[in-house]
């Protein structure tokens, strides 16, 4: 039997360096897990996560230092995640959604961030205003599953009780 | 990333061990740059049988390397791709492109020829 | 090959629930395996951050819910991590500190948190003020090993080049 | 959490699979508890052979029980100590009166007689 999860939120800020990035995305993994997801669903955030974290210490801040904030919040079975910065902000959202756009191409970017984002995620959001930071907010339900090991494996199993 | 180079096909394997993001991208591309210019090899296959996590870094790092041996002349193909990690190639089109290959029937092949071959660990 | 770490620096805040205790330490786990610590190292800082954080939330904030927050910076190849809450405050730093000394055996505590804190990091600092809370501070250097990577496995090899 | 119990010794054996903390501890306290009253056993003792993660909530939650235990005249002892986990029950003195035998040794000689056993997935 596993804990029912009320509630629950953190927020976890650190510096904008691309070697941040395995541990944001395994910080927030690891506070997701409380809602026992599937390993799918685990994996689908983590790279969201990934996403949205590259483009604050890419695109938001480039070159500079800065400090990326995300924001996690459990609620019944719903996990809610924010990451901002204060960079540079993105000039047109509806055309950074786009598959395939990016400023950056000279330094490979595919430009599939956001799209990665709205199609691993249930929601996504953007809010960004030039020179002062972009906020990336995401909502993913985890589908909860009955609990493996309140379920008998066999029908024997379940019939001796 | 493990390089193994077949001599007589002309063939370059990269099998990537690590977690592929914008981190250790830069690594990567920078290790398989350098090993494309020193072999010149006919064909370059990404193995990605041990790649536990990957995000969009992973597109453009394939497509950068896919343009590096187009140059020369070369084929490019992925492998052993994970239900995740094929999900966001195909989303972004690159597999039109990139084709996935069956890695264990082309080396089934390859390995029966004599064949002179040189590992490294990058 | 792994990168040279600089400086590096990270800040997390959650709810003083128990279930945050993994993950938190998982966190700062993930953080400080930019050091690459061995696994020793790496489980000494995780039972010390659990020991600190249990400490924030079954005396700290006792029933009532709080802020546990931990700071966490790399300088070279040192890891500071300063665990600190809203909560009681301790009365006798000194005596807290004491092995099998506990105010809560009751729920059987083992009195054993702050020994284990000094005995598996380098340096613990603790800060008290009754009414306005407790900040614990620890230091520990990762020695840096060679890499396992560059060196190589046999001296056949090592010939080979 | 595991328990194993042997009719004819009255073992209880308890194998405990999560990392212990403050958090996991009151579950295994609930567990533990329930199952000693229920079978009243002459000797306790805890696997740690799957244990990841131990800080000293694990101190307090096995001298919890080996006080149950010696209520009802029984002994408790450990096993399958890790480096780390035997650190830790070291400092708090806790292994001078719950000793920690060889488990593998002990099973082998219970299994040899006719014991009937009992396994359930707490
Ligand atoms: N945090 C951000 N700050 C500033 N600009 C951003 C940010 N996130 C995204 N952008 C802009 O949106 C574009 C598209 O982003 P995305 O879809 O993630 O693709 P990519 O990161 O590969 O360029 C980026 O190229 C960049 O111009
Ligand atoms: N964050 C804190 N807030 C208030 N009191 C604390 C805090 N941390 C420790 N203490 C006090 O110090 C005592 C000793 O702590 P410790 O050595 O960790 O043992 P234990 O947690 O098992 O009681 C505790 O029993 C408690 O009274």
């Amino acid at each position: 039997m596993r804990n029912k999860i009320t509630d629950n939120n953190m927020k976890l800020e650190f510096i904008s360096k691309s070697n941040n990035e395995a541990f944001a995305r395994i910080s927030v993994a690891a506070f997701v897990s409380q809602l026992d997801p599937t390993i799918e669903e685990l994996s689908d955030i983590k790279t969201a996560v990934s996403e949205a974290v590259t483009n604050s210490i890419v695109h938001g801040y480039e070159e500079k230092q800065g400090i990326v904030t995300i924001i996690c919040k459990i609620h019944e079975n719903e996990i809610f995640i924010q990451v901002s910065d204060n960079g540079k902000g993105i000039e047109n959202i509806e055309m950074a959604k786009q598959p395939l756009y990016t400023t950056k191409p000279n330094l490979e970017r595919s430009g599939m961030g956001f799209t990665i984002m709205e199609s691993f995620m249930d929601e996504l959001n953007i809010e960004s205003i030039l020179g002062i930071g972009t906020k990336v907010t995401m909502r993913k339900k985890i589908k909860q599953t009955e609990d493996d090991e309140d379920i008998p494996v066999t029908l024997e199993e379940a019939l001796r009780g | 990333m493990q390089m193994n180079y077949y001599e007589k096909d002309k063939l370059l394997i990269f099998k990537i061990m690590e977690e592929i993001d914008e981190f250790s991208v830069k690594e990567l591309r920078r290790k398989a740059d350098y090993e494309i210019e020193r072999f010149m090899p006919r064909e370059v296959i990404f193995d990605f049988d041990c790649v536990t996590f990957m995000d969009s870094a992973g597109i453009g790092m394939i497509i950068g390397r896919y343009k590096q041996v187009g140059i020369i002349g070369g084929v490019t193909e992925v492998a052993n791709l994970s239900n995740s990690v094929k999900r966001i190639f195909r989303m972004s089109g690159m597999l039109k492109i990139i084709p996935e290959i069956d890695l264990k029937e082309r080396l089934k092949d390859i390995e029966s020829k004599e064949n002179s071959k040189e590992v490294i660990n990058l």
